[in-house]
């Protein structure tokens, strides 16, 4: 069956919808790398570039109310949630108008508001607040879900396999979304887990419910991560996404990628989600310019606003450590 | 007032913050059933059934974290992991997580929970179920920690850690639990950041923590017989430390003994030591003492053990160091 | 098939000298729940009545050179590998005659000369060295196997999972011996874990080799631990022994199991693998009799030999710490 | 002599003893083709190949563990921790196992392994990516803790510390690694336990660790400029602790800084302060200073990362005030 043939639950517009998502977050990123080489961002940024259908096919499934963490690669998740790009960017840039009012940096990106539970910089480490955010949920009842995000490298760690193992025994309404873009850092997936192309063996182990999903495909995410979050919003219990992925950059903006056949980044690039949905809803050019002049307003919009933005003061380090 | 056990004053603490408030819950091994390894949570599962009394697997990582997430959709939840030790296993979570997420979210969050733990020795559990750790807590930013010594403390402590806004760390101690002493009538809670003065007295200050607070009673009594005056004071919260009131004592004593069940190289002790050095400066007639565990992994055989871990004696000659210097 | 018409591997001679070391275990065993109930032993202690056949049967099938880690229900493990009866109730009574010298305990037999690197009181805290004796064996290309005793409780724990995979990743001369007597203390596998009655399910999801098996059936033991050391010990991977096994008393001595049913007590005393294997060789009265008295007098020798041992001096608390 | 930086000396060190004994091999994340996320294990593979240069999943518990297996058959593994922040995963595996193991056995057994990690702010990492927690292990007797803070210092200690027979947990900063200074043609091994006299000095003792020491010898010299006289000590090995090396230079300058990047609140100055205070006790004319970082986490943007964070002008602070009391 071939990819235009598919019956289709989304209309035209959502999809180009999510077009213009899945690229806004594409050009920030590609903004946000060329300004760290210019040296105007602190810290160490990791872009998701190559997996954005991810990040808006599970968010838009989402629904008011749903809370999600996400990883050290969490620009896209944050933006596809909603989260405006002045506020990401301003973030970056140390803010006092970002997200995280200059206290998180990218691998912290916090907006409470919109069910943004904090983007972590310890692999596994969000992972098991999802499993008590979805158990808070069961407990009072409510047809809320927690959504946890993270990598094929994380599924390696004890962390992920406790909060399995603990959401399923408590059916908790929590749904795994493992991004396997097939690398740890600089470690390919046949080097950090002996199954590295199935990862929903590990959801199994505990009987959990899996779903594998193509990652590239932002409709089959959408559809898939529908599934899921229905099932675990019902109550009967969570659900593991198993979802194929591309890292198109390097693990960190700057990564030389010495460890990484050429024929790999290539073929990660073949894989682009973007150019693919492009061609299914067959953009003409000018749409597409239309739509890259849009999203490039935006995302220098951001970076001018983060330059205006307001240094914290040194003080203010002090500030929000207890409530 | 009353009586009670410092095991049952802990078992009243959440029972009745459990009846207060439905967003207060607890998980851990073993604690439903059996009512917990050392029997605190025995009748809890009866009156509050399984979904807020809950039994866990052994997943110290995943209960914590699971515990942070809860905690952050309004819950309260208590967490227990069986002995200190094993506290090792959730340190991540606690400390690169619930200390803080608050901070990194500037503020938008916050993690009201609990952890409660239990360690020490004196009945020779061996080396991996008798070491205490809070030494490592202290050193956090974010984090709460506390460890009462008497059931009155332990109860008004508890509730007030639970009603917290906070991550808490709460610390008891194994062999307090049979400890019997009066409390209020109702329960009364207790601030966090407030030192006790358990014991007054004018020659030297002795400041104590968990067990050896009871420990530091009897060496007061007997020095009290050669005729040293001894003040014994419970700081009973490590952070935030009530560093005014134990300076205030020092200032009056003028000499000072820091007593801890912890291995004493870079123990709590270790801590009050220096804050004390450096506010009671010229009050300090002779070296602040430390008495505390040897460096040693606590061995099995009781001989061996007891040499090890810190008794009355240990801080009754710390008392006559300090006082013997001119 | 029934029992007794199973084609045997082990010589009847063989199968004797299993019952008596499992009879040995359970009398040394009772006699440890009596002399703790009587004051004698310091600190607490957890024996493994019902567990014998698992003991004896793996510990049979081991080689010199071999090693393993146990847990904090170690004595019949310790016994099983040929630590003198003297030795292990010595370090019990806290001697320095027993075989950790008075600083271990129950909760930490070691004998390391027979292979033995400790019992370990932290649940899952051992199975990761045995990933790296493991290791040390491979890449040394030594015909030796390092084996990880821990029980289903145990499968929760994350350094568990983290261990698993490493070995399956590094094909260390591992296997690891779960032990399911269907308790974690107090809790029962149904509420530790989602699938408890299948623990090879948490090995499948690393691709390694599991083997079910009896656990109250020595025989059983000895050829399934057999064919698993075989293959670690040729270095081309772990293996997982799921063994299915019963604990006939309380998790602790002492233990009042508020929380069992009796049905679950009476139906673990009916498979108690001494009294099977006793049926199957048709073992007479007189045989037995005198079976029980040559056990007893060992059993009663090791608590003359302990009590009569020497105490350690307080000041070796101070030894041993570095090497 | 020639010139190294830091990380060709950890390097340097790390390829000299797998040169030297086939028992030595590394594990860690990322550090075989990627060389390690510093850049410190660049080249090692080519050299050594797959089997002793292991490249390994996210499992901070089990790598740890794996190395105390094969430390106990013998080899002497080294095992990488991308940062010191991820220790907290792997505290069980250290503090409960290795620490105690050949304890625990009566003497049986050793565990000759070292655990390498790196840590440190001063480039917004983050929270989550900058702690600095050496003081933690200086709690855990059966551990030695080193943290070197120059080419050579490093360069010969973790050669005795791959050769020690215990495991040793070793403390590398990030901001350290580019810094280059002479070190002696031939690795030299330098004993664990050794304090070092950086700067001689009459007036007053700084006491500073990793970074601090840098640090120091800035506000050194300025303080000089004021006509302060500023000795600098660096312990190097924070177990054991040289305290005669410490308590010596304080005898002879009577005041006390001590400076390290950790937060001040029960840190590795807490230790030495309590130490110094007893064993120095009327030598001391004025109150130790501590110098560490402010009690929070670490906040991203820089402005606020340089408040927290103790810098040179924290260090001479700390001097003049020690200085100014009479
Ligand atoms: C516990 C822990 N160990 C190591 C690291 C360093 N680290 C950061 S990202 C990463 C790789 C993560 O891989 P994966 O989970 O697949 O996510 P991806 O980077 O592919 O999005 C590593 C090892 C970390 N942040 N946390
Ligand atoms: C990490 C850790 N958590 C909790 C405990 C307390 N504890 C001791 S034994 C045990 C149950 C272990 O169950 P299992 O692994 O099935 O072994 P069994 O007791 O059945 O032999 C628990 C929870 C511990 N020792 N270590
Ligand atoms: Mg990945
Ligand atoms: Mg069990």
């Amino acid at each position: 069956m071939s990819k235009t043939e598919k019956k289709r639950i989304l209309t035209e517009d959502r999809l180009r919808e999510f077009l213009r998502e899945m690229l806004l977050i594409r050009r920030f990123e590609e903004k946000v790398e060329e300004r760290f080489r210019a040296g105007e961002l602190p810290g160490f940024l990791h872009v998701a570039i190559g997996q954005e259908a991810v990040a808006v096919g599970v968010c838009a499934a989402m629904a008011d109310g749903d809370v999600f963490g996400s990883t050290h690669r969490a620009h896209g998740h944050t933006l596809a949630r909603g989260t405006h790009p002045n506020a990401v960017m301003a973030e970056l840039y140390g803010k006092m108008e970002g997200c995280s009012h200059g206290y998180g940096g990218s691998m912290h990106l916090y907006d409470v508001e919109r069910g943004n539970l904090g983007a972590n910089a310890v692999v596994g480490g969000g992972i098991p607040a999802m499993v008590g955010a979805g158990l808070a949920f069961s407990m009072r009842d409510e047809p809320r879900v927690a959504i946890a995000f993270f990598g094929d490298g994380a599924t390696n760690t004890g962390t992920f396999h406790e909060s399995l193992n603990l959401a399923q025994l408590w059916k908790t309404r929590t749904v795994f979304v493992c991004e396997n873009n097939t690398w740890a850092e600089s470690t390919p997936g046949w080097q950090h887990s002996p199954v590295w192309d199935d990862m929903s063996k590990r959801a199994v182990a505990f009987d959990m419910h899996s779903i594998k999903v193509n990652g590239q495909d932002v409709e089959e995410v959408f559809e898939k991560a529908t599934e899921a979050l229905e099932i675990a919003r019902s109550g009967v219990g969570p659900v593991f996404l198993d979802v194929e992925t591309f890292r198109m950059h390097g693990h960190y903006i700057g990564d030389p990628q010495v460890y990484r056949a050429k024929e790999d980044r290539d073929e990660a690039a073949e894989r682009d989600p973007i150019v693919r949905l492009r061609e299914i809803l067959q953009v003409t050019s000018e749409e597409w310019a239309a739509l890259e002049a849009e999203v490039k307003e935006i995302v220098d919009v951001s970076v001018e606003f983060a330059k205006n933005g307001t240094d914290p003061q040194p003080e203010d380090a002090l500030k929000n450590i207890y409530a | 007032m009353k009586t009670m056990s410092y095991r049952e004053a802990v078992r009243d603490a959440i029972a009745e913050s459990m009846r207060a408030s439905d967003e207060v819950f607890i998980m851990g091994e073993d604690i439903a059933e059996m009512g917990g390894s050392m029997g605190v949570t025995q009748g809890l599962l009866d009156e509050f059934g399984a979904t807020r009394v809950r039994n866990t697997p052994i997943s110290e990582m995943a209960i914590v974290g699971a515990g942070i997430g809860a905690a952050m959709q309004g819950m309260r939840p208590i967490v227990e992991i069986m002995y200190e030790d094993f506290i090792t296993l959730s340190l991540e979570q606690i400390v690169n997580q619930a200390a803080k997420h608050r901070f990194m979210s500037g503020g938008q969050l916050k993690v009201p929970m609990v952890i409660r733990t239990q360690g020490g020795a004196g009945w020779s559990p061996g080396a991996q179920h008798a070491q205490q750790l809070e030494a490592w807590l202290v050193h956090v930013p974010g984090l709460k920690v506390v460890f009462p010594s008497t059931p009155a403390d332990v109860r008004g402590l508890l509730w007030s850690s639970i009603y917290d806004d906070n991550p808490v760390v709460f610390f008891e101690h194994r062999l307090l639990y049979p400890i019997k002493d009066e409390v209020p009538e109702k329960l009364e809670p207790i601030p966090l950041g407030k030192a006790r003065v358990i014991r007054e007295g004018t020659d030297v200050t002795v400041i104590a923590t968990g067990p050896l607070v009871h420990r530091a009673l009897k060496a007061a009594e007997e020095a009290e017989a050669d005729g040293i005056s001894v003040e014994v004071v419970d700081p009973r919260t490590l952070q935030p430390l009530d560093e005014d009131g134990l300076v205030e004592s020092v200032k009056k004593t003028n000499r000072c003994v820091v007593a801890h069940e912890a291995v004493t190289r870079m123990g709590f002790g270790a801590e009050v030591v220096a804050v004390l050095q450096e506010k009671a400066f010229d009050y300090l007639d002779a070296p602040i003492q430390r008495v505390g565990a040897k460096f040693a992994p606590l061995a099995f055989a009781p001989a061996m053990e007891q040499f090890v871990v810190p008794g009355p004696q240990d801080v009754l000659d710390a008392i006559r160091k300090t006082v013997a210097k001119a």
